[in-house]
């Protein structure tokens, strides 16, 4: 049978970068293929070219053994290609429905939008995701005023009104909580019964290997390896991926005896209410929880982003009023996000500045002078492994997961004593990932206070002292010590204490 | 009697406008002295031609009994006049001729005007020399009549050369940049024959370039101009478009309202509605008697010349 | 019509309710202003504005903006008054310069689109360019104001069709069009291009014929424009139709729509340009003096904007 | 307005960085500026010669100044754009005519007062935009209009008030190495706007907002400040050109700003600054005024139709633009 998905060698130059150098994929009909690799080695470069956004500098590519070459995405789209974007595709102005179809619109006969059709067809795509989807998804609502997983859902189910024979998922889960991904996964293994191929894309591993028939590893825009799932190991393929890295152990602390950094009481604001919570200096306190409970909308709360509506906050002892970000910094607190793209990045700025733009209201600096700044910031981006060629190239020159290290960097140049990091490794890969961790922890370690919400769980067991658990905006329980496992996590998550 | 009689003006960026406005209004207020009462309603903006039909269409539905206008286009009112005679308004127009049969001009003639100074400039070099002139928005209808004048005069003159033709848009920057420019390029340069509103700002390009000793151009009646002209003692000839045209409109406009007749064949001009008004010249011959005119008047002012009520009944039966 | 009660409500409506305001405070202050042919004068006046802000609109949905309305307008107006002088002014000879001034408002849109969505100029710019080298056009066509219109056409376009008044049949039919279109998925796509211009393309829309046809749409509009100043003068006049441009943007951005694309709709872009226009007429019948009209006006316009963007943030 | 961006793939290499040279707006700007030397040169002898290239250069400075203030704007981006700088220069200028009023004495009282006024006016378009959230292009085109209404009722009609001689000798007259003085003020300019935007914290917020505002806030960057503050500085900056305009012309008129509106505008974006913000500066800007002045003077000297003087001007707009203004494709 021919395969559903053949790439040869196709490579791809973005001006000088060299994003795509080897890649070569293979795919079969009726498969789930996981395709991995670090951060930037070329994974949505492939898959953009696959569903033909981008046009390969050249290679081949062939679907169901036929040679083409797209012209553009709907070339790719009537050949049965669909691709989840990792960036989502979705228009925040339209309604929920008018994104699905978008281009696709059912039409009465007078070619006008048959809306009722329109609102059938999307309640029976919104139906097989069922409960796993919050009362916010209707059809008719805006996009822009979905959450993150919901709007992923929402780029989901566009994939799949196109009624494709191929997908592609480029991190489609990277915003879904659990239960979400449980959905989400039956969905996927009942379409792959049905024949259809999807190529799946994440930096979890434990998902590829739950769900996935093989594997195909890329580094370094190359293709490096191709194997099936049951023959190989998670180890092994992190090593093909990014080479022997420091797996953390699990946190092993005793909460320290010093008098608190950070009392919160009854804090109430936008999604939530009645949070108290204390964190020592040194102190690594994680928000559990299943997704969209509250728990970054407490840390922009925290961080005067949508300022706290009440409740008391004191920070070494002394109450503090946070109305805006610029009050929080001069508190010596750090805010990182982990939306890049909207909450971070200063677009087409040089990594210089992207890296200064924290530290400029921090120390109230009014002349920048770089040859002082610059050996600074290079230090802080070293300190994260960041992979750049100068520090005055574009910002838009990095990969994501590198840009997120800048981001983190930048914080780490103000020298916070409380860092609030709202899923920060989004989209970020294993090796960044244990490079970042080990620096929270050696921030913890002098002295810092550390805030974490991760929507992986893992993230938040292996490196948090405690972790305060959230359901429906309000704190269910706090697990430390011998609660502090996945066991008590799911049930807390779930509301159950 | 009590006449309600509308002012339009389509634009509102010199201060000639507002002292035609304000011309106007005084010799309405005039009439109360000969027992009439002469209300005005005024609508002065920028607008382009379609916005000003919409003033008079404003004036038209209140029921004003005459409309006054300084219109923006010769053509663009004829249906919006048709529809104010039927009502039995009466319209009249000044300083920019329209084509309408249903309305009158009271003005110069924009032709004329430019005609004079052409000759001026044309004697002052004694017929001979290299010359450029300088005009106003080109397309609108009182440049394209100037134009027309100058030429006229300038084909009579085989040995006076017009080097080159720019628009400075009646802005005084513009006019001093284009004639920086002109200067720059013809070396050679006698005369300079350009339109009020930019005179000024030519000028200062011809001072500042130390040719004022050199160069003969037309000028401005301001003021403020005349005094330069004065104290520097330039080689210049203006034109005067007195911004009392608006008021001799109106002294026209309230005779008519009071039943009187035109007399048989005062309508002539191009489009045979107009009644011209005459076109006062300053030279350096009078230069002097029109400043002491100007005493006392600010910078801006101009000097001006309006039809008073007796003068204008000579146009009538 | 589901969109336009949904989300657009608050700033589409303060648009309407200003309206109605403004035409009661314009019934008292100005006596006889309900008389059908009062009304017919003023729709006549305001008409030309409905129509550019119509097509500006979808220009600025799909994120674009279109500043040459303007002077194709004028080039529009001197074509089809000089094609229908040359041809002798009969039946015609009207429905020549009719077609040709329709032809030229297409050519003109398909400059403007070809140069921002193929060869990628920024909007704004390049139709400032492109504006100015209609204009140029126009009065090479033109020099100057003048020619004479078939009396048929600018009597008809005053008078009455089937006993209603010509202009209030345009406005009807502009309405229709706009209220068929905004059921149609063109102007999801437009909003689409709009909002999110790669998502849109991801999507599988084609960008540039979308943006093209809404170039198209705005030129042909300021083309219908054109055709209605023609009525209205008689005459063409190259120096036509300047304060378009910039009218029909504040029209748009009063009827709801976002400047930066991907929100709003026609219909509050026409009720915008009315209210523009009743906004003159109030203060001049309120009796203002002429000094403080400009002012006053200017003053009208920033209240009712910021209200609009007030309420529609709420 | 426009979402798109320039692309600018830093290139590494000798001959990329070649090419990232020939499409620097900057050097087609001055190549720009030097074809249309040549070119009048050749078609009207004297056209490139020193005093004229001066008083060219002074024509410049005022559109120079005023297109400074519009480059803040447009930079800090959000859509970014100031049209009532037009209406400001001829209220600054309004204003200091009347202060001065002929008076050399009286010549720094003038500036100060036609700024501070513009300044406020400024403000009020940058409060308008970021607390009422009016898109900036309706906020200052309403400001326009406020401000014209606002110099009618102020002047009646009727602006008083002549520049002072020293004034007027600052503009027009050579002080040093035969240039005037105005043209040290631009360069002053310059340098304090190039400091400005590479150095000061301010400038980094300007780069930083228009590039990603949220992004800016989150760093907790003062955004509405700096926006009111840049629009405020536009407005400053065209209350001083409206001053130099009036040195320009000795007195001033309701409309002598009216001609810089526009232009301001254009200056800024042949200068290479994106309309979208966050990227540009004000060496581009500075080349694009003195390129459109130029190209405003060839055409002037050049014996032609005026429609045909039009129709140039207008494709050599397009024409700038398209060398490099191009925006990114959606398919790469
Ligand atoms: N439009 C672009 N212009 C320039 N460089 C680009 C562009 N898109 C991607 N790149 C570069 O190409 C390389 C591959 O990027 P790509 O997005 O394919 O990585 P990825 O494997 O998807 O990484 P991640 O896991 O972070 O999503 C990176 O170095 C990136 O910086
Ligand atoms: N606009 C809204 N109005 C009312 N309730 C909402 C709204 N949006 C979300 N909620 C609910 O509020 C609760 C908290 O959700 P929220 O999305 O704030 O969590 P979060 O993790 O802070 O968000 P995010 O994932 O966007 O960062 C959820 O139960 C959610 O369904
Ligand atoms: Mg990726
Ligand atoms: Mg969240």
């Amino acid at each position: 049978m021919k395969p559903a998905i053949e790439a040869q060698d196709l490579t791809k130059t973005f001006g000088a970068v060299r994003a795509l150098t080897g890649g070569r994929l293979s795919v079969a009909r009726g498969e789930i293929h996981a395709l991995l690799g670090a951060n930037g080695c070329g994974k949505s470069t492939l898959s953009k070219i696959i569903a033909g956004t981008h046009a390969p500098s050249s290679g081949l590519l062939s679907i169901d053994g036929q040679p083409v070459s797209f012209a553009s995405p709907r070339a790719a789209e009537e050949a049965g290609v669909a691709l989840f974007y990792q960036e989502l595709s979705l228009i925040p102005q339209l309604s929920v429905e008018a994104n699905i179809f978008l281009g696709r619109e059912p039409r009465t006969a007078t070619g006008a939008i048959d809306r009722k059709l329109m609102r059938q067809k999307t309640l029976a795509l919104i139906a097989r995701f069922g409960a796993a989807i919050g009362p916010g998804l209707r059809p008719e609502a805006r996009v822009s005023e979905l959450q993150p997983g919901e709007r992923q859902i929402v780029e989901i189910l566009k994939v799949y009104a196109k009624e494709p024979r191929i997908v592609i998922m480029d991190e489609a889960t990277a915003a879904l909580d659990s239960r979400q991904v449980a959905v989400f996964f039956d969905f996927l293994r009942e379409k792959r019964a049905e024949g259809l191929s999807t190529v799946f894309i994440s930096h979890r591993l434990a998902e590829v290997f739950a769900l996935c028939d093989r594997i195909t590893v890329m580094r370094n825009g190359e293709t490096v390896a191709q194997m099936p799932v049951a023959e190989t190991t998670q180890e092994e393929v992190v090593r093909m991926m990014v080479g022997d890295i420091h797996r953390p152990q699990k946190r092993q602390r005793t909460a320290p005896l010093s008098a608190p950094l950070f009392e919160l009481d009854n804090a109430t604001g936008d999604r939530f209410h009645n949070v108290s919570l204390r964190l020592a200096p040194g102190e690594i306190l994680g928000l559990g929880g299943l997704q969209g409970q509250g728990q970054s909308a407490l840390l922009r709360g925290l961080f005067g982003i949508s300022p706290l509506r009440g409740g008391t906050l004191r920070l070494n002892g002394s109450p503090c009023r946070l109305r805006r970000p610029a009050h929080a910094m001069a508190q010596g607190m750090g805010y990182v996000s982990g939306d890049r793209v909207s909450d971070s990045v200063l677009q087409g700025r040089s990594i210089y500045e992207n890296l200064l733009a924290a530290l400029v209201m921090r120390e109230r600096k009014l002349w920048l002078s770089p040859r002082v700044l610059a050996p600074r910031l290079t230090a802080e981006a070293a300190s994260l492994k960041t992979k750049y060629a100068r520090l005055s190239d574009s910002i838009n020159t990095l990969s994501g997961g590198n840009q997120q290290k800048v981001f983190i960097a930048r914080w780490l140049a103000t020298q916070p004593r409380l860092l609030l990091l709202d899923d920060p490794t989004k989209g970020i890969d294993l090796g960044a990932k244990a490079d970042l961790f080990a620096l929270i922890r050696e921030l913890a370690d002098q002295g810092v206070g550390i805030i974490l919400y991760a929507s992986e769980e893992a993230e938040l067991l292996d490196n948090c002292d405690r972790i305060a658990v959230f359901n429906g905006g309000a704190v269910v329980t706090e697990l430390s010590g011998a609660t502090l496992d996945s066991f008590h996590l799911t049930r807390a998550a779930f509301g159950e204490t | 009697d009590t006449f309600k009689i509308g002012l339009s003006n389509g634009w509102v960026g010199s201060e000639w406008r507002t002292q035609m406005i304000e011309e106007a209004q005084a010799a309405a207020a005039a009439w109360a002295d000969a027992g009439t009462t002469v209300e005005v309603v005024v609508q002065s903006a920028n607008v382009d031609a379609q916005g000003q039909i919409g003033q008079v269409r404003n004036f038209v539905n209140q029921g004003v009994d005459a409309i006054i206008i300084n219109a923006n286009s010769p053509t663009a009112f004829n249906p919006i006049f048709a529809q104010a005679k039927a009502k039995g308004i009466l319209v009249i127009a000044t300083d920019a001729e329209v084509s309408s049969k249903d309305a009158i001009y009271v003005g110069i003639d924009h032709k004329e005007w430019a005609m004079q100074s052409a000759k001026w400039l044309a004697e002052t070099l004694h017929g001979k020399g290299n010359i450029v002139a300088i005009n106003g928005v080109a397309g609108h209808p009182a440049n394209e009549m100037r134009v027309a004048g100058y030429k006229e005069v300038f084909a009579d003159y085989p040995d006076i050369k017009v080097l080159n033709e720019a628009n400075a848009n009646w802005d005084q920057a513009q006019g001093q940049q284009v004639m920086q420019n002109l200067l720059a390029t013809y070396p050679d340069l006698q005369g300079v024959w350009v339109q009020d509103g930019m005179a000024a700002g030519a000028w200062r390009a011809i001072m500042a370039a130390g040719k004022k000793n050199d160069i003969a151009a037309t000028g401005e009646i301001r003021k403020d101009f005349m005094t330069v002209w004065n104290d520097e003692g330039l080689t210049s000839g203006a034109s005067v478009n007195p911004p009392g045209v608006m008021a001799s409109a109106l002294n026209v406009a309230v005779l008519k309202l009071q039943g009187k007749e035109f007399k048989d064949g005062i309508f002539g001009g191009t489009y045979g509605n107009a009644i011209y008004l005459p076109i006062p010249f300053v030279s350096n011959e009078n230069l002097t008697e029109k400043l002491a005119e100007a005493e006392g008047k600010p910078g801006y002012w101009s000097v001006t010349a309006t039809l008073s009520p007796e003068d204008a009944s000579a146009f009538f039966k | 019509m589901r969109d336009l009660l949904t989300r657009e409500r608050p700033a589409w409506l303060l648009a309407a309710a200003t309206l109605i305001l403004l035409i009661v405070i314009n019934g008292l202050v100005q006596p006889g202003f309900f008389d059908p042919s009062v009304l017919q004068s003023n729709l006549t006046t305001f008409l030309p504005l409905v129509l550019v802000a119509i097509g500006q609109t979808y220009v600025i949905l799909g994120g674009d903006i279109d500043l040459s309305v303007g002077a194709i307008a004028a080039l529009v107006n001197v074509v089809v008054v000089s094609v229908m002088a040359a041809l002798g002014g009969g039946h015609g000879a009207i429905a020549a310069g009719l077609l040709a001034g329709l032809g030229t408002a297409l050519l003109c849109g398909m400059v403007n689109g070809i140069l921002i969505a193929l060869v990628r100029l920024q909007p704004m710019v390049t139709t400032f360019g492109t504006g100015i080298i209609f204009s140029a056009l126009a009065l090479w066509v033109l020099p100057q104001a003048g020619l004479e219109v078939p009396e048929a056409y600018w009597s008809t376009y005053g008078g009455h069709v089937l006993g209603v008044p010509t202009v209030l049949v345009i406005l009807i039919l502009a309405t229709l069009f706009v209220v068929l279109l905004a059921r149609r998925p063109f102007q999801s796509w437009l909003k689409a291009v709009g909002g999110n211009r790669s998502g849109a393309f991801q999507s599988g829309l084609a960008l540039n014929r979308i943006r093209i046809k809404a170039f198209l749409l705005s030129a042909v509009f300021a083309g219908l424009a054109a055709l209605c100043l023609t009525g209205e003068t008689a005459t063409g006049d190259p120096l036509m139709g300047q304060s378009l441009g910039m009218g029909s943007i504040s029209a748009v951005a009063l009827g709801g729509t976002l400047l930066s694309g991907g929100v709003g709709g026609a219909i509050g872009s026409m009720l915008g340009a009315l209210l523009l226009g009743m906004i003159g007429n109030v203060i001049y019948f309120a009796g203002l003096p002429y000094e403080y009209q400009t002012l006053v006006q200017g003053l009208i316009v920033l209240a009712a904007l910021a209200g609009g963007v007030v309420l529609a943030r709420r | 307005m426009s979402n798109g961006m320039t692309s600018d793939t830093a290139a590494p290499s000798p001959a990329g960085r070649a090419v990232a040279l020939l499409r620097d707006p900057l050097t087609l700007a001055l190549v720009a500026i030097a074809v249309m030397l040549g070119l009048g040169e050749l078609l009207s002898p004297g056209f490139a010669r020193g005093d004229q290239i001066v008083r060219l250069l002074t024509v410049a400075a005022l559109l120079g100044i005023a297109a400074a203030g519009q480059n803040l704007v447009i930079l800090a981006g959000g859509a970014g754009i100031d049209l009532s700088i037009g209406a400001l220069i001829s209220f600054g200028a309004v204003v200091a005519g009347n202060v001065m009023n002929g008076v050399d004495a009286a010549i720094l009282p003038a500036i100060l007062a036609a700024i501070a006024v513009t300044f406020l006016f400024g403000c009020v378009n940058g409060i308008g935009v970021t607390l009422i959230r009016i898109p900036p292009i309706v906020m200052t085109l309403g400001m326009m209009a406020v401000v014209q209404g606002g110099l009618v009722v102020f002047s009646q009609g009727i602006p008083s008030g002549n520049a002072a001689p020293a004034l007027m000798q600052f503009i027009n007259q050579p002080a040093l190495f035969g240039l005037p003085g105005v043209l040290f003020a631009w360069l002053a300019l310059c340098l304090a706007m190039v400091i400005l935007l590479k150095r000061s914290a301010l400038g980094f917020a300007i780069y930083a907002i228009g590039a990603n505002e949220r992004a800016a806030g989150l760093v907790g960057l003062p955004v509405r400040a700096v926006r009111i503050l840049v629009f405020g500085l536009s407005g400053a900056l065209a209350g001083l050109t409206g001053v130099m305009v009036i040195g320009y012309t000795g007195n001033s008129f309701i409309s002598v700003g009216d001609q810089y509106m526009l232009p301001s505008i254009i200056a800024v974006v042949i200068g290479g600054t994106s309309l979208a913000g966050g990227s540009g500066g004000y060496i581009g800007t500075v080349a694009g005024a003195i390129a459109l002045v130029l190209l405003q003077s060839l055409l002037t000297t050049l014996h032609l139709e005026v429609w045909g003087r039009q129709f140039i001007f207008g494709a050599t707009l397009l024409v700038l633009l398209a060398m490099y203004g191009r925006q990114q494709a959606p398919r790469v």
